[in-house]
């Protein structure tokens, strides 16, 4: 036992789930995300055209937000209401088919092909359908993200361990019973995917239906605004557009925090 | 066994051809006119008629879909490999991988167009950005989520990282980053073809508006059903692929 | 002297269509008769078709043929969904259903069978009691060890107040320690509450702590009742000196015996 | 008192030297093996039995390496092995860890898992390849080599775990509740094969296990740990003769130790949930 010389060593504890770290490193890599950007567009002169200064983003998009704030509402609006309608829509269609084995079987592969197809590509149809109102871009949110919404909870309510059945079956529960109280509830990680997505594809649909036509909208304001060479306010609306999208996203996950509690 | 399996291949295919019928009956009863809404019979029809005059158009939104795809993929994934590499990297960075995601990047491509024009590469990129994020997403999720019995059976083998990587955490990953690969293969359709709608006159997304300003909606529809094969194709590839690569199970 | 309460009748078990290859017979004409407040044990390998014969018994799956008795009433090869009240079903694995807390698990019960009233909600909080919860009412399941979860499953079997509780290897999923402590806990439930127990398990030491009497099932499908043991160890010796008695040592050997001999 | 003289003349294969580990959370310190001493002489069966959180677990895996202790010295044949930085190659070789599940990996074939130390430690030939398949050949897995892990059952599973941790041929075996997740009978014939095994190959074993029936039928001595914070209680000796059989559980010395193991475990178990 002499071969070492037994030196008691005394190391810090070992640090598991490093709480600090996760909420100080990323506001670190922002501010220098932003110091680095201001310094390096003047600096080394970037063109403006490429990539304005931040700070020039920023005051510039303040101080002309009266302008933007009416299209930035108007996006809101459609994103929105289109993303509220469609969730509940998307749930409703998964439920009805998740009734019956066959019907699942018959419609996963179309909903696929839903999911598959850019429903922006409809956009030029559905004004010729329904008329250029910009109001109609619901509909596009709408059938952009419900199909996507359905995959994912129809692959819930079909996802279940058979155990948790068998304790239905076990109580004598009802059908309906059985769906609410079991399936639906079992299936709450799947359909916050699916609504996860669903926010994804609602700001995609809004922002090209913007694209397409129309004179309101951000995605408009983009398009008009990089044609004067307002860049400045092109960045400053894209940044509009992400903190839309990431509000949405983060509301989501909120609710799904309070909601599924069992996951992690 | 066999009786399940008939099933699920027939039922949809039956579910196909009902909504197609319901369709070309309803327009065909209501008498809806050709610029309003086009029977399927008449949509099949223009998609073998014009097939000479799309072909251009499609092979353009295949190559570009692909070539952003094939980019972004291996972008995504090493970047998603970077970044859980370090765990200081991995905390930082972390919340800006979801955002990426959540961030609609195709509202660059006005200003991508600025300074790259209405060529095809200002579109790979559009498809590029819109398309990585989720895959970088995916990747880390499934990079964060190998179980530690498996990193232990490397530590006790001494493994090196590079080793530990090839044997364990991207097999694990896997199917995690299949999940990210599929929905950037629907992403990069979505992305090619608004790209197309705002500048240029090639790929089918430009097409589709075209003819629809014509009132030539069967043409419109024509070209939305070939991008709609597109999607399928690149679906397929994916699935096959990852049906060719993850060979086991769980 | 005793009542019946289950006669269970050439009881036989098949998965998959008829005539088809995929066609498995899991169990082969098991009879039984099950007395009131006894406590019966089923003892089989894993894979043996102990855990299909114990869903047939609780109203889970019907039986391809025979019939069950239950109090007197003949009801063929599946128990009918309101009779099925007066059971209590604990899991293999526990199955609380995760987004409910230990209270709205046993809740779930009451509302499955439309128990309402403020009697059934003092029942959810002496059932908690009597596994010894009482403190973590409002607790997720995730938040609580396996051992605890499982006595959520045995409290939940009992708060509509069933006549018969059953049990499928409620332990199977257990380390030894917390296994041995729990078994200890079921034998005192059955005596506090004197319900009628089928239990199914793989483990000998705990059949023969809790069993009146044992089934031993035999290993190869369909499964037969290969042997039957009246467990005479009275009940003031079943306490955690039992591997002193003598009684039990041999019984132990022989089930083991014809446990080993049929591998 | 054999025993004893031995004792004293073999210098211990491993030694643990007053081990702590403390891992650091947000709110607290959580002390998971305070003060912990051992020593295993070469070809024991040695096992540490303890309830769930006691830190057995993190132990062994401080000795292979896993972990590091926050306090303390480990040595292995004399030479601390806690040393900063990760521990070298020739070290692990040493030793081989059983892991409380199979912890195959799905995307390799059962042989592929079996052979993957050697690939990972460098041992390539054709005596390294021969030695997977006698090893596979001695677990009845020989001809599921080429099965994938899914194709095979529980049972098989783990033997392809324990045989994976002997290909490298160490002298060590780390076994963390190696047939925990096994049925009973299964169990009980996977600890035969075991004593078989180490019979045979004279291999030093450090055997994790919850169940006292376990640790008495297999080892040499057993050690006993408490939880909160995870620490040695008490060490038994188990003096019964060798070779072991499954007819020993129900004769009265075995039955005494199981009892007294039994007390000294429920004792420690009963103050921690009550």
């Amino acid at each position: 036992m002499n071969t070492t010389t037994a030196v008691q060593k005394k190391r810090k504890p070992e640090a598991i789930g490093s709480g600090y770290l996760n909420i100080v490193a990323p506001l670190i890599v922002l501010v220098i995300l932003i110091a680095a950007l201001e310094f390096f567009t003047r600096a080394f002169g970037i063109s403006r055209f490429v990539l304005p200064p931040p700070t020039d983003i920023i005051v510039k998009t303040i101080s002309n937000f009266p302008e933007i704030w009416p299209h930035f509402l108007f996006t809101l609006k459609i994103v929105a209401i289109g993303f509220m309608i469609s969730v509940p829509f998307g749930m409703l269609i998964a439920a009805l088919f998740s009734q019956f084995e066959i019907m699942v079987k018959a419609i996963s592969p179309v909903i696929i092909w839903l999911v598959i197809t850019p429903m922006i590509t409809l956009i030029p149809l559905i004004m010729l359908w329904l008329g250029t109102d910009p109001n109609l871009r619901v509909i596009v949110v709408i059938i952009q993200a419900t199909p996507i919404i359905t995959l994912n909870t129809l692959n819930g309510f079909t996802n279940i361990e058979s155990e948790k059945l068998e304790l239905a079956k076990s109580v004598g529960a009802s059908k309906p019973q059985t769906f609410i109280k079991i399936i639906f509830m079992n299936a709450m990680p799947q359909v916050f995917t699916g609504i996860k997505l669903g926010c994804i594809f609602s700001t995609i649909g809004a922002i090209s239906a913007d694209f397409v036509a129309g004179t309101v909208g951000l995605g408009s304001r983009i398009v008009q605004y990089t044609k004067y060479n307002n860049i400045e306010l092109s960045y400053g609306c894209i940044i509009i557009i992400a903190l839309i999208g990431i509000s949405l996203f983060s509301i989501v996950e909120i609710i799904e925090k309070r909601i599924v509690l069992w996951k992690n | 066994m066999t009786k399940k399996r008939i099933e699920s291949f027939f039922a949809p295919i039956l579910m196909f051809l009902l909504i197609f019928t319901g369709w070309e009956i309803i327009v065909r009863t209501l008498k809806i006119p050709k610029w309003l809404l086009p029977m399927p019979s008449e949509i099949f029809k223009s998609m073998v008629v014009n097939f000479p005059a799309f072909w251009p158009h499609i092979l353009m939104t295949i190559e570009t879909v692909l070539l952003g795809f094939i980019i972004a993929v291996p972008i995504g994934i090493l970047l998603a490999s970077l970044i859980t590499s370090f765990k200081v990297v991995n905390a930082a960075l972390s919340p800006y991988v979801t955002f990426l995601v959540m961030v609609p990047l195709i509202s660059l491509v006005p200003l991508l167009m600025l300074f790259m024009g209405y060529g095809m590469n200002v579109r790979v990129v559009t498809v590029i950005i819109q398309s990585f994020a989720v895959v970088n997403m995916n990747a880390c999720t499934g990079f964060n989520n190998v179980p530690i019995l498996r990193q232990e059976l490397m530590q006790s083998l001494g493994a090196s990282r590079l080793e530990s990587y090839r044997r364990v955490i991207l097999p694990t990953a896997a199917s995690d980053i299949f999940t990210g690969v599929r929905l950037a293969g629907i992403f990069a359709t979505t992305g090619c073809i608004s790209a197309e709608y705002v500048g240029g006159n090639m790929g089918l997304g430009s097409q589709i508006i075209k003819y629809s300003q014509f009132l030539k909606t069967t043409e419109s529809f024509a070209c939305i059903f070939y991008v709609t094969i597109v999607g399928l194709m690149m679906y397929w590839l994916i699935s096959f692929a990852q049906k060719k690569i993850i060979s086991w199970k769980i | 002297m005793e009542k019946k309460i289950f006669k269970i009748n050439r009881i036989s078990k098949s998965f998959g269509s008829e005539n088809s290859d995929s066609r498995v017979d899991v169990i082969k004409e098991i009879s039984m008769e099950i007395l009131e407040k006894e406590f019966v044990v089923i003892l089989g390998n894993s894979g043996c078709g102990k855990s299909t014969f114990l869903k047939i018994l609780g109203g889970i799956l019907p039986a391809s043929s025979g019939n069950i008795e239950f109090n007197g009433k003949d009801y063929g090869q599946e128990i009918p969904r309101d009779v099925l009240k007066k059971f209590g079903f604990v899991f293999q694995n526990n199955n609380l259903l995760q987004w409910r807390t230990t209270e709205g698990n046993l809740r779930f019960m009451l509302e499955m069978m439309h128990l309402k009233g403020d009697q059934w909600t003092t029942r959810i909080d002496e059932m908690l009691d009597i596994v010894g919860l009482k403190a973590y009412k409002k607790v997720n399941p995730h938040e609580l060890s396996g051992g605890m979860r499982q006595r959520v499953g045995i409290a939940r079997a009992l708060v509509h107040n069933p006549d018969v509780l059953i049990l499928d290897q409620p332990l199977g999923a257990l380390d030894a320690i917390t296994r041995k402590m729990l078994s200890y806990e079921i034998l005192n439930i059955w005596k506090k509450t004197q319900k009628t127990v089928v239990m199914v398990t793989n483990n000998v030491d705990e059949a023969l702590l809790l069993a009146n009497r044992i089934f031993v099932l035999s290993p190869v499908l369909p499964t037969t009742i290969s042997h039957e043991i009246q467990v005479d160890i009275p009940i003031e010796a079943r306490d955690e000196n039992i591997y002193e008695n003598q009684r039990f040592n041999d019984l132990r050997e022989m089930i083991n015996d014809i446990v080993r001999s049929t591998i | 008192m054999e025993e004893l003289g031995k004792k004293t003349l073999q210098e211990p294969r491993i030694k643990f030297e007053n081990v702590s580990k403390i891992f650091e959370t947000r709110s607290q310190e959580i002390v998971a093996v305070k003060d912990y001493s051992m020593e295993v002489l070469t070809g024991e069966f040695v096992s540490i039995i303890g309830p769930s959180g006691c830190g057995k677990s993190t132990l062994i895996r401080m000795l292979d390496g896993i972990i590091k202790p926050t306090e303390g010295n480990i040595y292995l044949d004399g030479n601390q092995v806690n040393e900063e930085g990760k521990m070298p190659k020739e070290t692990l070789r040493k030793m081989g860890f059983i892991f409380q599940q199979p912890n195959l990996l799905p995307w390799y074939t059962v042989r592929e898992n079996v052979a993957l130390p050697l690939r990972v430690f460098g041992l390539s030939g054709e005596t390294w390849e021969k030695r997977v398949d006698e090893l596979l050949e001695l677990v009845g897995l020989s001809k599921s080599g080429q099965l994938f892990p899914y194709e095979i059952s529980g049972g098989m599973l783990q033997r392809a775990g324990v045989v994976r941790a002997m290909v490298h041929d160490p002298e060590i075996l780390l076994m963390d509740e190696p047939f925990g997740a096994l049925d009973e009978l299964t169990r009980e014939q996977l600890n035969m094969e075991l004593l078989e095994i180490w019979k045979e190959t004279k291999k030093t074993i450090i055997f994790i296990t919850h169940n006292v029936e376990e640790a008495v039928l297999l080892s040499s001595r057993i050690y006993v740990m408490g939880t909160q914070p995870g620490r040695l209680v008490s060490t038994v000796n188990i003096d019964l003769p060798r070779p072991r059989s499954l007819k020993m559980i129900t004769q009265p010395e075995f039955i005494g130790y199981k009892q007294k193991l039994t007390k000294l475990i429920g004792d420690l178990d009963l103050s921690k949930i009550k």
